[in-house]
């Protein structure tokens, strides 16, 4: 019991960065990122797949790093939300987007959510509100009823935000 | 019988600040967005310290049990774990939590974790320290527990019956509280009433706005100072240190709190104070930092739960023109198995006795009762939302009975428009609002024409349209002092928060408040107006981030709750904002050799209003009182700090307990909701087609923040109305323990909201703002109201908060069954 | 939520995969997960050795014959079926129910054969594939076996395949114009199933149209998937009408005693049970040639 | 959560009722136990080890034969745990002569206690049939070896 099991060696991709480590098998993916790697903005929200709070881009597609093992990782390109906008302080345009529209409010949920919008937009640039809707199904937000987020998605669909003012 | 003494008196007039404008009430992109939205928040989760333990909870399967023996030697035994802290240690380490209600209930001796009884399914039994939480988690599985099973109660009427088994011992029955509360003559009114409407039961659910980030927290217990450390997600820390430091024997000088972002509150981490003790304890007793993170079962089975309330033999007094005197209703509020915020829930409700209506003649006889669940903490809505889903009913349910109008029912029933401020039947003061005006503009917003007609051309689609209105309250800035009314021996009344606004070093403009946001948008708002008070941009504002004791200032009302911060947390920025100004026109005056008459600030320079050239930055005046000081007059040099501290105090007098008569919150945001939905007649699915939710809260400071606030809480009441409940079977089992049963609501779920406002300034706060956020829980009457709305002919009436398909389906079949309706109707 | 210790391989091969299955009792199959490793991390079920075959391309494919018929590997994700164009065109159903499974991110790992190999009671491909008549194609230590879904799903979290095995591939026979209905009521918007039909009908060429064949299967009303067999016994051969669809539903509900839980009474799922039946007959009617 | 049978069997009462009385014979038929050990007449334990298609679950469990009329009726108290959930059970079985063997009808009370009792809610009483027929059905089997050897 007290063991961590067997150990295994990974090679994977964060944010452009190589890593070759050893993780045990029973460690998620999520805490490989957030405890390993110390990249905080991956977050935890439900433990059973519902919230989204831990999506992360794998080779291209959304996933769920609380829904996977590190050790299944392997040789893949992880893309977190840290991997978003130039250096400390530069915002992509869907983060900016967010930000003009008042898409977040606690912040939990907004790097998973943001990541959501990202590859969304990837696969289909001008989705309908409908479209947005079933794409964000699988990142829940107990803040913002999901109108804001919408609209943020929506604009940086539209590539324009909105003016500061009202 | 009590009657109203003395005549109506209101709070005085407050001047407002002319000074707000250039930035207050603009819709300011927020402060907090740039690292909320890079990742680079930091959570509670996200915190670590050299040494730290990771902790995992034994918790009790049972939901009501003796423990016999605990035996930690094989979870002990394994290598990595530190420590464990079982209940038994905790009945020698911790005095029991002070308790707010009143004997015998006030007996009560509660714990941090169970102490030789566990009283719900998932109380903590042992908490387990390791190097790992999974190592914790581990060891947990070692811990023997041998548990003697006690009969449960989970029914929060039948607990207080004879044969109920007793969950505290020192208590000797399950009855929490008790009290009525009877204004106007409610008997007079029933006897010379046209038609007396009869309800049988009404039940409100028990659900919670379960925020995104779980509870959690890492403490230390610095052997070396005695101070304690708590790094959490707390939302209430003052609140808390009232609670840990009797129990556990610290003063507040050896108490640091602190957080930074937390994810979504909602009321639910207010009373996580519970857990701060037992990290506290485990602490001491390994040398170590020690780490928690609630896991999801974990928060919804044992963190807190909103409270639950059954309403029995409602009695309204209605007259033929249609004018409601008011009603009689027998409530019993389900606390669950311990008093961690309560009974204050027994008081709290008594700040919207009328609702948005003219009722003169109000008796709730309210009784608050403990069971085998979870214990109840505040909710979005605390206690209030309950009590306005029941007067909400209640119109609707006399409307369709005596066959008026909803619309003008209401209409004609609202406190109106010229009547403001008005004072209810208890004592309170509504201070603005224009509820007419509101209910226009939500039908407005949903095309009630439209709407009526969709209904008609439905009929016999197998699709029922109905259409449904909810009017509530949001009560803000409360007046603690309306505990007396539950235990005329707390020592607290009034309500204040404290900020500080100084000009450090080279000319920053920084400022401090006690509160603990959870996504409110503190730092942005306290910017705005600290701007526009200082003639600068809010972007030469810093407001510092979170809440922290030792950096911040406080009061005892410190924190992030019951939606006041507008009022409290900006009163106490404004104050503190405006001593600043004063100090610095009065250097700059000195410096510029001129009258302090002639100076202006602006673009964050002092400079003089006839000649902009002569001009001192910021930076100039703080170099010249903290650098370059001897150039000052001494006694100009004596009297200015630059760092401006300000407490804000509603003018709150104490309530009476005999009559329980008084000003209970200063501020009365209000909203209208109106909804079209339909119903599937095969499955009773329930499709929201339009949401209309129109709020007033006085003057906003940003219009974006306030908006996001209804949407949230307009997401919060639906998903309440239709999908979230905590569900216990007979034997205390909590049957929505993941995010799989319990269904937080999605984006599907959730419709597109329309907003609408209109604004009615408060007169009895500095900025006419209003404190919101809560929001009422407009959408839970709304829905209920809609749904009865598609119902047959002599269908039941909805008589829950909460209506799945399957309820809906019960209650569409019972228009044929031809049964009791669960209403009746008494006319002269 | 943290896993028990366990052991984790990745094999090279299905025959790799067999051997590690094989190797202990405690070795069980990780596909895509999305359900097993919450199970893992409740503690509800203890796993010794995770034989993850989510990167087997012998088991992640789609084929499909030029008589319509199709073949899945077990592998294959929700997501993979919901883009596949040649799917489309021959089964159009298993994309649309990919589709709306659970959301993007459980579609991007989630899989056709675990979903099938979970078998909880609301999983979405167990009475589809049943309808459809599909074969679950068997690897195990003796070589390859295959069984008919209807027997593949024998319970609750129980199927046909023993000790040792794995699901390999689903096949699925031609439509050749039959109609599929597929209907669901669901806890919100979209969660939970509380109640789902799936109904299969071949029509017969004469006007009015009459029905030839009927495959009605319900889910969530017991451990397995129902086959309504007195409901397809009344439609056979009868009228294409929704007068004859409601009767014949009505007969669905037959000796089912559904599991009540905190989202519907046994008694309510049954009764959805046929008003499923009756909208995914009307539909599988609407949608055949 | 109580759940209810009836199955008719291939084997006479008194067979039936000598394996099921008796907490050895009776270890036998529960499926895929390990670790028995029998205490006395009435009383023992053991380790089961359902396996589904989510894994081996482990639960620990002390047995009782509360009370037994010879040849009719049996009454098997169980309770155990598995992690942090407990499970109580109360299994009756009342036999009667029919002439294909046995008639026997079962009447099972489950508590489960913990998260799985939420995690278990649309299948614990499918799984605890499953449990009940497969222990009748091996029962049987136990007493027609009886007669064959």
């Amino acid at each position: 019991m007290a063991t961590e099991g067997a150990v295994h060696a990974v090679e994977l991709t964060v944010n452009g960065v190589p890593h070759s480590t050893t993780v045990p098998a029973r460690r998620l993916l999520v805490h490989f990122i957030r405890e390993t790697l110390g990249l905080r903005g991956t977050h935890i929200g439900c433990d059973t797949g519902n919230c989204g709070a831990c999506s992360v881009i794998c080779d291209g597609q959304l996933i769920k790093s609380c829904m996977m093992l590190a050790v299944q990782a392997d040789g893949c390109e992880i893309e977190t939300i840290e991997s978003l906008g130039e250096g400390v302080d530069g915002l992509d345009p869907i983060q900016e987007a967010f930000k003009e529209h008042h898409g977040l409010q606690c912040g939990y949920c907004t790097p998973g959510i943001v990541l959501n919008a990202k590859t969304l937009l990837a696969e289909n640039p001008h989705p309908s509100e409908a479209e947005i809707r079933r794409a964000l199904k699988g990142n829940i937000c107990r803040c913002t009823g999901y109108v804001n987020i919408i609209r943020s998605i929506e604009a940086a669909a539209a590539g324009a935000p909105g003016s500061v003012t009202r | 019988m009590s009657t109203p003494t003395g005549e109506t008196t209101f709070y005085p007039e407050v001047e407002q600040s002319e000074r707000l404008g250039a930035w207050s009430g603009k819709s300011v992109p927020r402060k907090e967005d740039k690292r909320l939205l890079k990742g680079q928040g930091e959570f509670v989760d996200d915190l670590w310290m050299h040494r730290q333990g990771h902790v995992h909870f034994v918790r009790s399967p049972h939901a009501h049990a003796r423990i016999v023996s605990i035996d930690v030697s094989r979870a002990e035994a394994v290598p990595g774990v530190y420590a464990t802290l079982t209940g038994e240690e905790v009945g020698v380490l911790q005095q029991p939590f002070f308790q707010m209600a009143p004997e015998p209930a006030g007996l009560m001796r509660d714990y941090c974790m169970a102490v030789g009884k566990a009283r719900y399914m998932g109380e903590p039994v042992v908490a387990v320290l390791a190097e790992s939480a999974e190592l914790a988690r581990d060891a947990a599985e070692l811990v023997e527990v041998v548990y003697e099973p006690l009969a449960v109660i989970v029914d929060g009427i039948a607990t207080i019956e004879p044969d109920a088994p007793v969950l505290h011992d020192e208590i000797g029955s399950n009855v929490a509280w008790h009290g009525t509360y009877d204004y106007g003559d409610v008997d007079w009114a029933l006897e010379h009433a046209d038609h007396v409407v009869r309800i049988d039961r009404l039940h409100f659910h028990r659900f919670s706005s379960t925020p995104l980030e779980t509870t959690g927290a890492l403490v230390n217990w610095d052997p070396g100072t005695g101070v304690v450390e708590f790094r959490s997600n707390n939302q209430m820390p003052m609140f808390a240190a009232m609670f840990i430091g009797p129990a556990i024997g610290l003063g507040i000088d050896h108490m640091q709190f602190s957080s930074q972002d937390i994810g979504g509150g909602f009321g639910i981490k207010i009373t996580s104070y519970t857990y701060l003790t037992a990290l506290a304890l485990l602490s001491r007793k390994a040398g170590r930092p020690v780490k928690w993170s609630e896991s999801r079962w974990e928060h919804l089975a044992a963190s807190a739960h909103g409270n639950e309330r059954t309403f029995l033999d409602i009695e309204v007094p209605v007259m033929s023109d249609g004018t409601i005197l008011g009603f009689k209703v027998r409530a019993f509020d389900d606390a669950g198995a311990y008093l961690r915020y309560e009974p204050l829930g027994a008081v709290i409700w008594s700040q919207v006795v009328p609702g948005n209506y003219r009722f003169k003649h109000v008796r709730v006889d309210y009784t608050e009762t403990l069971t085998n669940k979870c214990p109840v903490g505040p909710n979005r809505g605390y206690s209030r939302l309950q009590h306005l889903w029941l007067i909400e009913r209640i119109v609707d349910i006399v409307a369709k009975e005596l066959g008026f109008d909803r619309v003008a029912l209401r209409k004609q029933n609202y406190v109106q428009p010229e009547e403001f401020p008005y004072e209810t039947p208890n004592g309170c003061v509504y201070d603005s609002g224009d509820y007419p005006a509101m209910l226009e503009r939500a039908l407005e917003l949903i095309d009630y024409e439209g709407a009526l007609e969709r209904q008609r051309s439905s009929a016999g689609t197998g699709r029922r349209i109905g259409i449904g209105i909810g009017s509530t309250l949001d009560s803000g800035t409360n007046n603690f002092g309306q505990s007396r009314i539950i235990n005329s021996a707390l020592p607290f009344s009034g309500n204040g928060e404290a900020a500080i606004v100084r000009l450090d070093l080279y000319g920053e403009v920084t400022v401090t408040i006690g509160t603990s946001p959870q996504g409110q948008g503190h730092e942005t708002t306290a910017a705005q107006v600290t701007a526009d008070i200082l003639g600068c941009s809010p972007d030469q504002v810093h407001v510092a981030a979170g809440y922290n004791k030792a950096a911040n200032t406080y009061v005892g009302f410190s924190g992030t709750y019951a939606s006041q911060f507008a009022v409290t947390g900006l009163g106490a920025v404004m104050g503190a904002a405006e001593r600043l100004r004063g100090e610095i026109i009065k250097v700059g005056a000195c410096m510029l050799g001129a009258d302090e008459s002639d100076i202006e600030l602006a673009d964050g320079f002092v400079r003089l209003a006839a000649n902009h050239e002569a001009a001192i930055p910021f930076i100039g005046i703080a170099a010249t009182v903290f650098a370059n000081v001897a150039e000052l007059p001494g006694e100009l040099a004596d009297s200015v700090t630059l760092n401006c501290r300000y407490v804000y105090r509603p003018p709150f007098t104490v309530p009476d307990h005999e009559t329980k008569r008084g000003k209970l919150t200063l501020t009365y945001a209000s909203q209208v909701h109106a909804a079209v939905i339909e119903l599937d007649e095969e499955t009773g699915q329930v499709t929201i087609l339009d949401y209309a939710a129109v709020d007033e809260c006085g003057r906003k400071v940003n219009p974006k923040i306030v908006e996001g606030q209804v949407h949230g809480a307009t997401g919060h009441g639906i998903g309440a109305a239709l999908y979230e409940t905590f569900e216990y079977d007979s034997d205390g089992q909590l049957l929505n323990s993941t995010f799989m049963d319990y269904h937080a609501a999605t984006s599907l779920d959730v419709p597109h909201i329309r907003t609408g406002e209109i604004e009615c300034p408060s007169p009895f706060t500095p900025n006419g703002a209003k404190g919101m956020g809560e929001g009422g829980g407009a959408p839970l009457s709304t829905i209920a109201s809609a749904i009865e709305d598609a119902l047959p002919e002599g269908a039941h009436i909805v008589y829950d908060s909460h209506n799945n398909a399957e309820r809906v389906h019960e209650l569409l079949r019972s228009a044929a069954a031809a049964g009791p309706r669960g209403v009746e109707v008494i006319s002269r | 939520m943290l896993l028990a210790a366990t052991e984790y391989v990745r094999p090279a091969s299905l025959e790799e995969a067999l051997a590690a299955l094989g190797s202990r009792a405690g070795a069980r199959v990780l596909a895509g997960g999305q359900t097993l490793i919450n199970v893992l991390k409740h503690r509800a079920a203890s796993v010794e050795l995770l034989v993850d075959v989510s990167r087997l391309t012998e088991l992640r494919f789609i084929e499909v014959a030029p008589d319509g018929s199709a073949r899945i590997g077990a592998a294959t994700t929700y997501a993979e079926l919901e883009r596949s164009t040649q799917l489309r065109a021959a089964a159009p159903v298993i994309g649309e129910v990919a589709a709306g499974t659970v959301d993007r991110q459980v579609r991007a790992r989630g899989t056709i054969g675990g979903n099938a190999c979970f078998a909880d009671p609301a999983s979405n491909y167990p009475p589809l594939l049943v309808a459809l008549g599909a074969s679950m194609e068997i690897a195990g230590p003796d070589g390859g076996r295959s069984v008919p879904a209807g027997e593949f799903f024998l319970g609750l979290y129980r199927t046909a395949l023993g000790p040792g095995e794995l699901l390999r591939a689903i096949a699925l026979p031609p439509l050749d114009g039959a109609g599929v209905g597929y209907r669901s009521l669901q806890l919100a918007a979209d969660s939970w199933a509380l109640a789902r039909a799936v109904a299969w009908v071949r029509l017969g060429a004469a006007k009015p149209r009459t029905i030839e064949a009927a495959r009605v299967v319900l889910g969530c009303v017991a451990g397995a998937p129902v086959r309504a067999t007195a409901t397809e016994w009344l439609l056979a051969g009868g009228p294409a009408d929704a007068d004859a669809v409601s009767a014949a539903a009505a007969a669905a509900g037959e000796g089912l005693d559904p599991p009540s839980d905190v989202h519907a009474s046994g008694s309510y799922r049954r009764e959805m049970a046929i008003v499923m039946a009756k909208r995914a007959l009307l539909d599988a009617i609407g949608g055949a040639a | 959560m109580i759940v209810s049978g009836q199955k008719t069997l291939a084997a006479a009462p008194s067979e039936l009722w000598a394996v099921l009385s008796d907490p050895a014979r009776l270890a036998e038929t529960l499926p895929g136990v390990t670790d028995v050990s029998v205490r006395d007449a009435n009383h023992f334990s053991a380790v089961a080890h359902p396996v589904t298609a989510l894994g081996e679950t482990r639960v620990a469990l002390e047995f009782e034969i509360a009370d037994q009329r010879p040849d009719e009726h049996v009454r098997i108290v169980g309770s155990g745990n598995s992690g942090e959930n407990l499970v109580a059970l109360t299994i009756t079985l009342d036999l009667a002569p029919d002439d294909a063997g046995t008639a026997a009808s079962w009447r099972a009370e489950v508590l489960l206690r913990g998260v799985l009792r939420s995690l278990l809610q649309r299948g614990l009483g499918e799984l605890t049939r499953e449990q009940v027929d497969a222990v009748l059905g091996a029962g049987a089997a136990l007493s027609a070896a009886d007669r064959g050897g």
